[in-house]
């Protein structure tokens, strides 16, 4: 996208693997894509996909002893996946922070907005007590919220969940971070609250070289705030694409699928929608060959047979389908 | 004539304060809402969490009690019913729920909960019933091979499925779908929306279709009311609620769905501030007052609902 | 904050009410004259008559019910029929002494419960949470008596470190503290390793490792606090358990309390003293949860606000 | 995170809603569960003992022979003597039949009461719930134990009277516990669809919402039988439980007391097996806890 920019974050052949009492689960399984600074990359698929998996593998937030993660997760010339734990932990909420999605959940009930917000800054910006304070207010007043001065000593069960989430963005901003991994943060608002905090990320993204790998099932979201599309079905990638070409030239048949499966307000009603058939597969059984072929309408034969390699058009586009061979 | 007509229903939550318990306000979760749906129809029910609109449905079927307003069900008043005549017009009003995990019974199996509606009306010999439930599993897509499963072996989408077949199992004339594809992902909610269109044709099923995401809404219903606070801000059909909304609060919802093409771009849309009151202390007059950016004076007073265009119902002062 | 503290304060007067009927009525529901059973067995004539007009055996169950309420106001608890003693220096006498082996017991359980379970659910799966787990399960397995007398005949008579019974230095408290702090060591242990546990898969224990806190912060600060809550409740209820383990305790240790006072009592058919000392448990209970409901309001902030 | 939870456990059809929701499942997870493997093999020895006592030990437990009285293990006593000259080993045999059926009936008792009543009271809610409730807070006033005692006191002692009175004291236990899970399950959907479809209460209550307050019930009879066992053999240990010569592990302990000095079998091996008893039953309830009610805590 960004001719001659070296990526801020390269993920190379992630792969990430549950151990459970059914058996292993790869919910990720072979991914790579690239962040480049400043911007704003949507990660898109449906629940199951591996895409939060994707994001808390690579701040290694998942429990190391019933996980297994392979690849590598390049970020500032360094494999975060073989730092030792003391130097990754000063990365996660320094230079790479977390918005979650789930803001009622997400805060902890019985510590003070404000101490929740000052307390990765008296950790990574080596602030005093009260100078980490007065910055949490700063932030709060960055985010929008009314009467910061007065919030920022409140419990979270005090504020609406659109508050909330403007405290987790406040939270995740603060050590000024290099990238941003935002995992659904509008999934749980209400719609006129969503557009509230996306024009807030949007407004808050301008002037900034913050880049954010915005993680979500909701493709309006997406084609709002996205300038680069990765959209993964069970545990792979299987197109990515520049957001303008995704939603107008989609060459796989799942992105094809999903983006005409949508109802779109003010389009025809009388047309049914496009549905997939079928359902997701199951990570424990999965099918063999393309993981998708079960849903497909133009299987092949070798798609039963032998799972589709990535095929890379140009820098920014690539897809993983059998059918992309003929450039169709 | 239309086969449920709502009356002014109103439910209001006591809130019990202090040691003695003594009521001190009321949460007024719908207030005074008033529609009618007629066969063969799909009226939607949208507006944003807490509005009321999955109270209006469970009051309609008296789960939960209205505090005030009628219900007529093909002209019978059903808060005059005694609770056997209730028990059993309950054959022909119907409820699909939006959490397919948890309105399943874990510990009964697929043909035991299909089954359950059928057994409590009609005295059918086993034979009969499972024929019954065989036919219904079909409809709705699932393979009748599978009555002995239980509903963990099922996936979300197959789980609505079942649900519906329940809905389904006394021949219903209304189904109010409360959120049914809200927790569906995509490919799967497009499956479950064309059944229930599909239905809906063959069995002259009539909808009230509660829902959030105006999307959806808007594609399956033919005439939509919004909802805030409690109450009804406009009613109209969907074609002219979409392209001519005339409440400032549906236009503001309308132009908050992010829509799905990156060069439509949406600059130009209406962000509210601020958060929805509470509606434990609602504004006075037109609840919606406080965040409308076309709020006047007199908006202070509560908004009568009048019909300014046929069809088209609407409660806010800038339209006389 | 104040209403809760009412609200909480107000609770108690039905149980309050409910524990003093159900004495009440415990007297008349044994079989005889309630004057012969107070007075005893070996009591004369005389002083039956004398119990029956003082009570107002001949009146109204009603008005008894309101005398008997009224004599407790004033702590009448009646004579004991063995000792000829008033009820309520029987019990003033020996209340220090349960409610002084109760603390010592209730601190250990929490001294040695709650960071036990701390480290089994932190490091789940370990020899650590393995030990934990199979040493509390013993715990709450073992019968408090037999272990007293395990512990006694290992310490007291054997090694002779410490005395076998009876009170007097902190010595003689060690022995029955332990027997009686094990059974609920082991109950705070498991209950504190599942509430960590649950609280430590909560998505804010997420978003703290995510902002690269350390792990002990992580553990003290946002994972014990929330977990605490749960465990302050059952802290509380364990107390019952204790006053109950009590009787056991003090029984093996010839330790004066109030729970050999019953066993005594109940054996000797001292009607007064059983009643009295029951009533007194009671209270101590009632009040121990009240403290308990106050403690969780400090603890968590959804409730001070309420 | 919602997104992990999807990967490792509801992951699409097979295994969604897993936790406690299929009763096959937790059969699969019950058989995996060592610890409980453990309690029900003790547990099972400890019925074998309790039904097979007369063919385990021939003769009579309460035969006193006074020339061997307090005698060491040996090989003719193989766990010794009391200070009558029992076997122990006899009296600990037939001792198991007596907790056993102690047990049993005390569960009975609470389970009888408890649960009907916590059902109703659940269900229902209203004036019947609230005078159930000061009820339970009247009796939960007195730990449980010392409700028990105070029981004793105005029944008397004995083995039926040991049951009754503990039994009582746990009544309150159960109808708190029925009633808890069933406000809860009351709110379920699927108890709101039942509603919807006209399902008459009687079948709502037995179709619905008992089978799923069923496992904490279960869960709480293991443990139950375990706290029975130890209250019983604390009231005869008290020597106001189950009267001698019945053989009764807590009075055997209790007569013990006396000569623990020079003779520490007396009182080593009833205790053992008062303890092998109890922690059958709560290996089992944890398991069967983890299995069936795994939100559960404690």
């Amino acid at each position: 996208m960004k001719a001659g920019m070296a990526p801020l974050l390269s993920i190379v052949g992630l792969k990430t693997s549950f151990h459970t009492l059914d058996g292993t689960i790869t919910a990720v399984n072979g991914v790579d894509f690239d962040v480049y600074p400043g911007e704003t990359l949507g990660l898109v698929g449906e629940s199951g996909c591996g895409k939060s998996v994707t994001a808390l593998s690579v701040l290694r937030l998942l429990n190391p002893s019933m996980t297994t993660i392979h690849g590598q997760v390049n970020f500032d010339g360094k494999n975060l996946l073989s730092l030792d734990p003391e130097e990754m932990r000063m990365i996660r909420g320094g230079t790479i922070s977390m918005i979650f999605q789930e803001p009622m959940t997400s805060l902890n009930p019985i510590l003070t907005v404000g101490e929740q917000i000052s307390e990765s800054l008296r950790l990574h910006e080596k602030l005093g007590r009260k100078k980490a304070w007065e910055k949490a207010i700063q932030m709060l007043e960055i985010v929008q919220i009314p009467s910061p001065e007065l919030r920022v000593g409140e419990y979270p069960h005090k504020l609406s969940g659109g508050m909330r989430q403007r405290v987790m963005i406040a939270m995740a901003l603060s050590c000024n971070p290099r990238l941003i991994f935002a995992d659904e943060p509008t999934t749980a608002l209400d719609v006129t609250i969503q557009a509230q905090i996306i024009r807030l990320l949007e407004h808050l993204k301008k002037g900034s070289n913050t880049s954010i790998v915005l993680i979500t099932h909701d493709l309006g979201v997406v084609a709002q705030m996205a300038s680069r599309v990765v959209v993964m079905y069970a545990g792979r990638v299987v197109e990515e694409a520049p957001v303008v070409e995704l939603f107008h030239d989609a060459r796989h048949p799942y992105t094809k699928g999903l983006l005409k499966s949508v109802p779109v307000l003010g389009g025809d009603k009388k047309t049914r929608l496009n549905e997939i058939p079928g359902i997701v597969p199951n990570l424990l059984h999965m099918p063999k060959g393309c993981s998708f072929h079960p849903r497909c309408s133009m299987t092949m034969d070798i798609c039963k047979k032998e799972s589709p390699s990535m095929i890379h058009f140009n820098k920014n586009r690539r897809v993983a389908c059998w059918l992309a061979t003929d450039d169709f | 004539m239309p086969v449920l007509e709502v009356e002014n229903l109103k439910k209001y939550y006591p809130v019990r304060k202090g040691f003695l318990q003594r009521t001190v306000n009321h949460v007024k979760a719908v207030d005074g809402v008033s529609f009618h749906l007629n066969p063969g129809e799909t009226l939607g029910l949208v507006g944003e969490s807490g509005c009321g609109k999955t109270t209006v449905g469970r009051s309609i079927l008296r789960l939960t009690p209205p505090t005030a307003g009628t219900v007529m069900f093909k002209g019978k008043d059903l808060g005059k019913m005694d609770r056997e005549t209730l028990r059993k017009t309950r054959t022909s009003l119907q409820i699909i729920f939006q959490d397919p995990f948890s309105s399943l019974n874990p510990r009964m199996n697929v043909g035991q909960i299909i089954a359950e509606p059928i057994k409590n009306f009609e005295d059918l010999s086993k034979s009969k019933i499972r024929q019954r439930v065989a036919k219904l599993m079909t409809r709705v897509g699932l393979r009748s091979a599978q009555t002995g499963r239980y509903p963990h072996e099922f996936s979300g989408g197959q789980r609505q499925r079942i649900g519906i077949a329940r809905a389904l199992a006394v021949n219903p004339d209304v189904i109010i779908c409360d959120e049914a594809v809200s927790a569906l992902d995509v490919s799967i909610q497009a499956q479950i929306i064309n059944l229930l269109r599909d239905l809906q044709e063959e069995m002259n099923l009539a909808y009230l279709f509660i829902a959030h995401d105006l999307s959806v809404v808007e594609h399956i219903s033919h005439r939509v009311a919004v909802m805030y606070l409690g109450r009804i801000v406009e009613l109209a059909s969907a074609r002219s609620l979409y392209k001519n909304p005339l409440h400032p609060y549906t236009k503001a919802l309308l132009s908050a769905v992010p829509i799905p093409d990156p060069l439509v771009k949406q600059e130009q849309n209406i962000v509210l501030s601020g958060d929805v009151p509470s509606p434990l202390d609602p504004p006075e007059g037109c609840t919606f007052h406080p965040r409308c950016p076309m709020a006047r004076d007199k908006c202070r007073t509560r908004p009568g609902y009048r019909e300014i265009e046929p069809d088209h119902w609407i409660a806010c002062h800038l339209y006389p | 904050m104040i209403n809760f503290l009412l609200k909480r304060l107000l609770a108690i007067i039905p149980v309050l009410l409910g524990i003093t009927l159900l004495l009440f009525f415990m007297l008349r529901m044994l079989p005889g004259d309630p004057a012969q059973v107070l007075a005893g067995q070996m009591a004369s004539p005389q002083d039956v008559e004398m119990i029956r007009t003082q009570l107002g055996l001949d009146q109204p169950v009603y008005i008894q019910y309101a005398s008997f309420l009224n004599r407790l106001v004033h702590l009448d608890l009646g004579l004991s029929a063995r000792t000829q003693n008033p009820v309520i220096q029987e019990i003033w006498a020996r209340l220090p002494n349960t409610i002084l082996l109760s603390l010592c017991a209730i601190t250990m359980a929490c001294v040695f419960g709650i960071p036990a379970g701390i480290i089994a659910a932190v490091r789940p799966y370990s020899w650590v949470d393995y030990l934990v787990t199979i040493a509390s399960l013993f715990g709450i397995s073992m019968p408090v008596f037999w272990l007293g007398i395990m512990l006694m005949i290992v310490f007291s008579m054997t090694l002779q470190w410490l005395p076998a019974g009876g009170i007097g230095t902190w010595k003689h408290l060690i022995l029955p503290t332990v027997t009686l702090a094990s059974f609920v060591v082991a109950f705070i242990a498991r209950m504190t390793r599942s509430s960590m546990l649950e609280v430590l898969s909560q998505d804010y224990v997420t978003t703290a490792r995510s902002k690269g806190l350390k792990e002990n912060l992580i553990i003290i600060k946002h994972a014990l606090k929330n977990a605490l809550i749960p465990i302050i409740t059952v802290v509380g209820l364990q107390f019952g358990l204790l006053l109950g383990g009590a009787v056991l305790t003090e029984t093996v240790f010839a330790w004066p309390g109030l729970g050999r006072l019953i066993v005594d009592s109940i054996l000797a058919r001292d009607y007064a003293v059983i009643q009295g000392s029951i009533l007194i448990f009671g209270l101590l209970y009632t009040l121990v949860n009240l403290v308990v409901d106050l403690i969780y309001a400090f603890v968590d902030p959804r409730i001070r606000y309420e | 995170m919602n997104d992990i939870d999807i990967n490792t456990k509801n992951n699409d059809s097979d295994s969604v809603g897993d936790i406690d929701s299929s009763s096959s499942r937790g059969w699969a997870k019950l058989k995996r569960n060592k610890a409980a493997l453990v309690g029900g093999i003790f547990l099972l020895i400890y019925i074998v003992c309790a039904f097979g006592a007369p063919v385990l030990f021939w003769g009579n437990p309460s035969a006193p022979d006074l020339i061997n009285s307090l005698s060491p293990p040996c090989a003719k006593y193989l766990l010794g003597t009391d200070e009558l000259g029992r076997s122990i080993l006899g009296r600990i045999l037939y001792g198991s039949r007596v907790s056993l059926m102690i047990a049993v009936g005390v569960v009975g008792v609470g389970l009888l009461f408890g649960v009907p009543v916590g059902l109703i009271s659940g269900y229902f809610g209203g004036k019947t719930d609230f005078i159930i409730q000061r009820f339970t807070d009247m009796l939960l006033a007195f730990p449980g134990f010392l409700l028990a005692l105070a029981l004793v006191a105005i029944l008397g002692v004995g083995l039926k009277n040991t049951v009754i009175s503990i039994g009582i004291s746990m009544i309150p236990i159960y109808i708190r516990l029925v009633r808890g899970c069933v406000l809860t399950v009351r709110e379920e959907v699927y108890v709101e669809a039942a509603r919807a479809s006209g399902t008459k209460d009687r079948h709502i209550i037995l179709r619905h919402i008992l089978p799923n307050v069923l496992a904490p019930i279960i869960v709480q009879t293991s443990l139950g039988m375990g706290t029975a066992i130890l209250f019983a053999a604390g009231l005869g240990f008290l020597g106001i439980g189950v009267q001698p010569p019945t053989p009764e592990w807590g009075s055997m302990l209790g007569s013990a007391r006396a000569y623990m000095m020079g003779k520490p079998h007396v009182a080593t091996f009833p205790g053992i097996a008062i303890f092998l008893a109890v922690l059958s039953f709560n290996l089992l309830g944890d398991g069967l806890r983890d299995a069936f009610d795994p939100r559960s805590k404690i």
